[in-house]
C-alpha cells in the first residue's frame, strides 16, 4: 500500500547500494528529482534500466552510481551525444560501464513480459541486427505451430521502478496521462515502486479507462512538483528545450560537469533547493 | 543556402524526403530530418498522412516540429496516445506501418545502417546512441525511407557494426531471412537519392538535386557508386514547398526558444 | 480506411460464407444487431469466435450459421444454460458444431498476439487442466532462459471482427469506453473489421489515452443506436437484464427458439424494424 | 429460511464465505456466490478489499449486484478499468491476486473443479459453460475460495473433466506442478466449511453450520467425507451482517427489476 513520504524517505528506505532500478518516462514525465536524489545519497553499485537514457542517466553515470547500464538508446534528444555516457563507455571514467544493449521494442516487450510475470518475451526483431552477438540475452525460438523463428529477451523485473506523475490522491492512488512510454509496465514489473507527483488531490476524479495506477501496487508516494525538470508533466510544466541544449555544453568537460553537479545537486537538499538554485544560474524557472 | 537557386542543400533534402511520402500513408517517423520531412509532406501535399511516433501518438498532427519523440503537441494533437508497449506491438510488428522513416549514422552499400558504435564494439572510438526503434522499424514497416547528409564518413565501404537492416548482402537475401515489406526503397541525401537496383539491391544514384555534379555524389561515399543510365534531376523545391518549410522551422524555433530546434 | 455503410451493406460486402468471425464485447456493447443481419442474411459454415458466447451466439448456432465454435465460456450469464448451444452439440441440432475450447486467459492472450501480428501467444496457464488433452492448439514450450514450461497458444486471427462502440466520427474514427474487453485487440487481429455505433459525430474529442481506433482499421462503421441489445452501450443504454431472463424459456424449445426468431429477425428487414416488433412482443423499448 | 433461526442456508454460506475475506485483500471475483460474498465482505467488515472483475474493473464498489460481469456500474465504480487481456497478463498473471473466488458445478475431495461437462467430453451428457477465467485463477492465486451448495451430484467422487484444479492428486502434488499459492484454502457450502488437511491436501469438514449436523453434510458429499475432530459451529450470521446482505439484496431486485436477479 502507497505511503506518502518525502522524496529522501523514499529513496532512502527502498533503493539499496547494487539494486537494479529503473527510472522510465518516454521524454515525458521522466523522474529527474529522484535521479538527483539518489546522487545525493549517494547510491553505488546500481544497475541502471531505461530506454532511453537521457540527462539524468548521464548524470547518475557521470557520479558514478552506476555499474551497468540497460538501454536501447542513448542520446540527447535532438541535441547529440550525452558526454558522460560516451566518456565512461569509451574511457571509463569516472569508473567502468558495463552495458546491456537492447532496441526499444525488445524492451517494451521485457518490462510487458516482466509485469506480467512471465521468464520471458517474444517479438518479430533483431533479423540481420549484430546486436545479437554481442548480448546473449536475446535468443531465438521457434514458434510451436508455425516453425517461425522469432526472438526472444528475458523479462525485466527491476527492484525498484521510479516513475513522475501527474497526480495521486491521498490514499496514494496515481493518475498519469499523455505520452504514456512503459511507466505503468515498469512499474507492474518491478518490486518496489516510488512514484514522484506534481499534485496531490483528494478526488483523482479520472475519467474512463484513464491510465490509474492503483495504491497497493505502489511502495510510496512523493509530492515533488516540476520533479520531472527539464523533462515536462503535460498539464503542468513545459519541457525545458534549452537545458536539453545548456546540458550539452555543462556535461561535454569533466570539471564543468562536476562542478555543476556541485553547485545544483550535492550542495543542495532537496529539489526545491536545486530549483532556487537552478533559478539563480539560469536566470529561469526550474518548472 | 546558394543565393542563385534560392535553397539550400538541407531544404531539397528535405522537400524531396516529403515529396516521396504519399497522401494517406502511416509513417513511423524518428526524430530530427525524418520528422521534419514527414511533417512537412503532411503540411504540404500529403494532409492524410498518418503519422505515429514511438513514445506513443497516433495520428500526430503538431503546429511546431517536436524537438523530441515525447513532446508534449505530439500527443495533445493526436487522433490516440496508446502506450510504448503498444506501438511497438500491435502497431508497428503489427504489420500497420507503410512507410519507417529513418536517419542514420552510417550506411553502407545495402543501405543496412550503423547507429551503434564506431570501432569495435567492446571499444569503440565512438559511442554512438544505440538502436532505439530502428531494428524493428526496418525489419517490419512496408518500405523504408532513410534521410541523411552525404560524406565518406557516413556512406562507408563495410559497416563495423549492423544496427538495422537494408538488403543485408543485397540480392534475395533480405527475402530469404524472412523479413516482411520492401526494405529501404529511397536512400534521401543533400546531394541526391540513392535507390536499390531492382536485382542486386545495390544502392545507385538515381537523381541528383539541382546544382549537384556526379562527381561531388562519388567523392562523398566511400565505395565505388553506381549511377543510374537513367540519372534524373531533382525538381527543384517549389516555392510552396519551401515556404511551407521555412515557416514550419520559423514556427519551431520561436516555439522551442532556439534556433538549432529543428535539424533541417 | 473506414467508410459510413448501412450494416445490411457492410455484412454483404465484408462477410462470406466459411469466414471465421469474431463477435466481440465482454457483456457491455455485444454487437446484437451485427448477428441478427448475418442470420438475415443467411450467412452459413462460420467459425465463431468469442470469448463468451452469449445470446447472440445462441441464436447464430440455433439458426445453423455456424460450422464451429472457438470459445472460452458459454453461458448465459446470471440465468443459466445457452439452450440452443447446449443443444447442438449435444444433439447436433439443427447441425453439428465443432468447438474448439480455451481459458479466457488463453483467448486473451490469442487475441493480443494476433494483434501483434506474432503466430503464437505464451502465458501461465492450464497446468493440471484437462483442457489440452482436448485441444491440440494447447501446446507448451520452455523458456530459452529459466527452463520453464510455458502454455503456447497460436494468435487468433479472424477474417472478420465486429464490435458495438459508443461513437464514431464521419471519417470513421471510433471511441468507446467503459469495460473494453477485447474488442480493440479483435479488431486489430482482423483482416476486415465492422464497428456498429450508438452515435456518428463531428468531433470525437476524446479525452487522454481514451480508446480510438483509428479510421485506417476499419472496413465499415454502421450507425446502430441500441444496436448492442439485450447488452448496453455505456452511456447511451441499460442492459436489459429481464430479456436475459426471458431468453432461457424462448430457447428452451426448438419450437418457441425458431418462432421468435422469425418473427423478430428473418421477418424484419433491419434493426429498426426488430426494434418495434421487440416494443410489441414485450411491451418494453430494445434499448 | 428456517423460522427458529432467522436466516436461510444460502445466507449463512454466503456470511460464511464473506467472513473469510480479510479487510485490504486484492479478490478476483467471479459473478453470482461469489460476487454476493465478496461485495458483502466489502459493504461490512472489509471496506477496503480491492474487487476486481474479470472484464476490466479493478477496485470495483457496485451498489448493488451485477447480474453479469460486465455490468455498467462495475465500471464506473471502479478506480480503474482496463482491458480485459491486461486482467489476466499484468494483474492476474502478474501474482497481484490474493484470493480468487469462484464457484463450480462439480467438485471432488481434492478441490479440483469442472465446469466443463457431464459425461464424455466427445459426448456429453449435460453441456457446462466450460472454463473461463477459472484455470488460471485457480492456478495463480494466492489463494482460492470456492462457494457451491453442496449436493452427491456436485461433490463426487471423482471428476469426469478438471477444468480448474485445486490440489490435483493430493499432498504436495500442486506444489509439484509448479503452482504458486496455496490453492484452495476453504470450500464454503450451504451446510459447512471444508478446508484441505495440511498434508494429505484432501478436503475435511472443520465447521457445520448451525442446526446441520454432519450426518446431513455426509449424506450430500459422495466420498467419504473426512470430518475434522476440531469440528466447529460456523457463528450465526450477525443482525448487522443479515441486514447488509438482504439490504443489497433488495436494492439488486429494485434495480435488476426481477427477484431472481441475485442468486444467492
Amino acid at each position: 500500500m502507497a505511503r506518502i513520504a518525502s522524496l529522501r524517505e523514499a529513496v532512502g528506505e527502498l533503493i539499496r547500494d547494487g539494486d537494479v532500478v529503473a527510472l522510465e518516462g518516454f521524454t515525458h514525465l521522466i523522474p529527474h528529482a529522484a535521479g538527483h536524489e539518489l546522487i545525493r545519497q549517494g547510491r553505488k553499485d546500481l544497475t541502471l534500466v531505461r530506454m532511453t537514457p537521457d540527462l539524468i542517466y548521464d548524470q547518475l553515470i557521470g557520479m558514478g552510481c552506476a555499474r551497468k547500464l540497460i538501454f536501447s538508446w542513448a542520446g540527447n534528444p535532438g541535441v547529440g551525444s550525452l558526454h558522460r555516457f560516451r566518456d565512461a563507455v569509451e574511457h571509463q571514467w569516472p569508473r567502468p560501464l558495463e552495458i546491456e544493449e537492447h532496441s526499444h521494442a525488445d524492451m517494451a516487450n521485457a518490462y510487458v513480459a516482466g509485469a506480467s510475470n512471465l521468464p520471458f518475451a517474444i517479438l518479430r526483431g533483431y533479423v540481420g541486427s549484430d546486436l545479437p552477438q554481442h548480448n546473449d540475452r536475446i535468443r531465438f525460438i521457434r514458434c510451436p505451430f508455425t516453425g517461425e523463428e522469432l526472438a526472444a529477451v528475458p523479462a525485466l523485473r527491476p527492484d525498484v521502478a521510479i516513475v513522475h506523475a501527474q497526480k495521486a490522491d491521498r490514499q496514494g492512488n496515481v493518475l498519469l496521462w499523455g505520452i504514456l512510454g512503459v511507466q505503468k509496465e515498469a512499474v507492474l514489473a518491478a518490486r518496489r515502486a516510488i512514484v514522484t507527483v506534481e499534485e496531490i488531490v483528494d478526488d483523482l476524479r479520472p475519467w474512463p479507462n484513464a491510465c490509474v495506477l492503483p495504491r497497493w501496487v505502489i511502495s510510496a508516494v512523493c509530492h515533488v512538483p516540476g520533479g520531472a525538470h527539464p523533462s515536462y508533466a503535460q498539464g503542468y510544466t513545459e519541457r525545458d528545450n534549452r537545458f536539453y541544449g545548456e546540458w550539452d555544453g555543462i556535461s561535454r568537460s569533466r570539471e564543468t560537469f562536476t562542478a555543476w553537479m556541485k553547485r545544483h545537486v550535492l550542495d543542495t537538499a532537496n529539489f526545491e533547493q536545486f530549483k532556487r538554485v537552478f533559478a539563480a544560474s539560469t536566470g529561469r524557472e526550474a518548472a | 543556402m546558394s543565393a542563385e537557386r534560392g535553397f539550400s542543400q538541407t531544404e531539397v533534402m528535405t522537400v524531396a524526403a516529403a515529396r516521396l511520402l504519399r497522401n494517406g500513408a502511416v509513417c513511423f517517423v524518428g526524430i530530427g530530418l525524418p520528422s521534419t520531412a514527414a511533417n512537412l509532406a503532411r503540411l504540404t501535399h500529403a494532409p492524410e498522412v498518418v503519422l505515429i511516433y514511438e513514445s506513443g501518438p497516433i495520428g500526430a498532427r503538431p503546429s511546431v516540429l517536436p524537438l523530441s519523440i515525447g513532446d508534449g503537441e505530439l500527443s495533445t494533437s493526436a487522433d490516440s496516445v496508446v502506450s510504448t508497449p503498444e506501438i511497438f506491438r500491435y502497431w508497428l510488428q503489427g504489420g500497420r506501418i507503410d512507410v519507417g522513416f529513418l536517419g542514420a549514422a552510417q550506411i553502407d552499400r545495402f543501405a543496412n545502417i550503423n547507429t551503434t558504435t564506431i570501432g569495435p564494439y567492446a571499444k569503440p572510438k565512438v559511442r554512438l546512441p544505440g538502436a532505439g526503434g530502428a531494428p524493428e522499424i526496418a525489419g517490419m514497416a512496408g518500405e523504408v525511407f532513410i534521410v541523411l547528409k552525404q560524406t565518406p564518413r557516413a556512406f562507408v565501404k563495410r559497416l563495423e557494426f549492423i544496427t538495422s537492416v537494408g538488403f543485408l548482402g543485397g540480392g534475395d537475401a533480405r527475402l530469404r531471412a524472412g523479413l516482411p515489406g520492401k526494405g529501404p526503397t529511397a536512400v534521401i541525401t543533400d546531394l541526391g537519392i540513392l535507390t536499390p537496383d531492382p536485382v542486386t539491391k545495390e544502392l545507385t544514384l538515381t537523381s541528383v538535386h539541382p546544382g549537384v555534379s556526379v562527381d561531388q555524389v562519388r567523392a562523398t561515399t566511400s565505395w565505388e557508386l553506381k549511377v543510374s543510365d537513367a540519372l534524373q534531376t531533382t525538381r527543384a523545391p517549389e516555392a510552396s514547398e519551401l515556404a511551407a518549410l521555412r515557416d514550419l522551422l520559423r514556427r519551431t524555433a520561436e516555439k522551442h526558444g532556439r534556433s538549432e530546434a529543428a535539424d533541417a
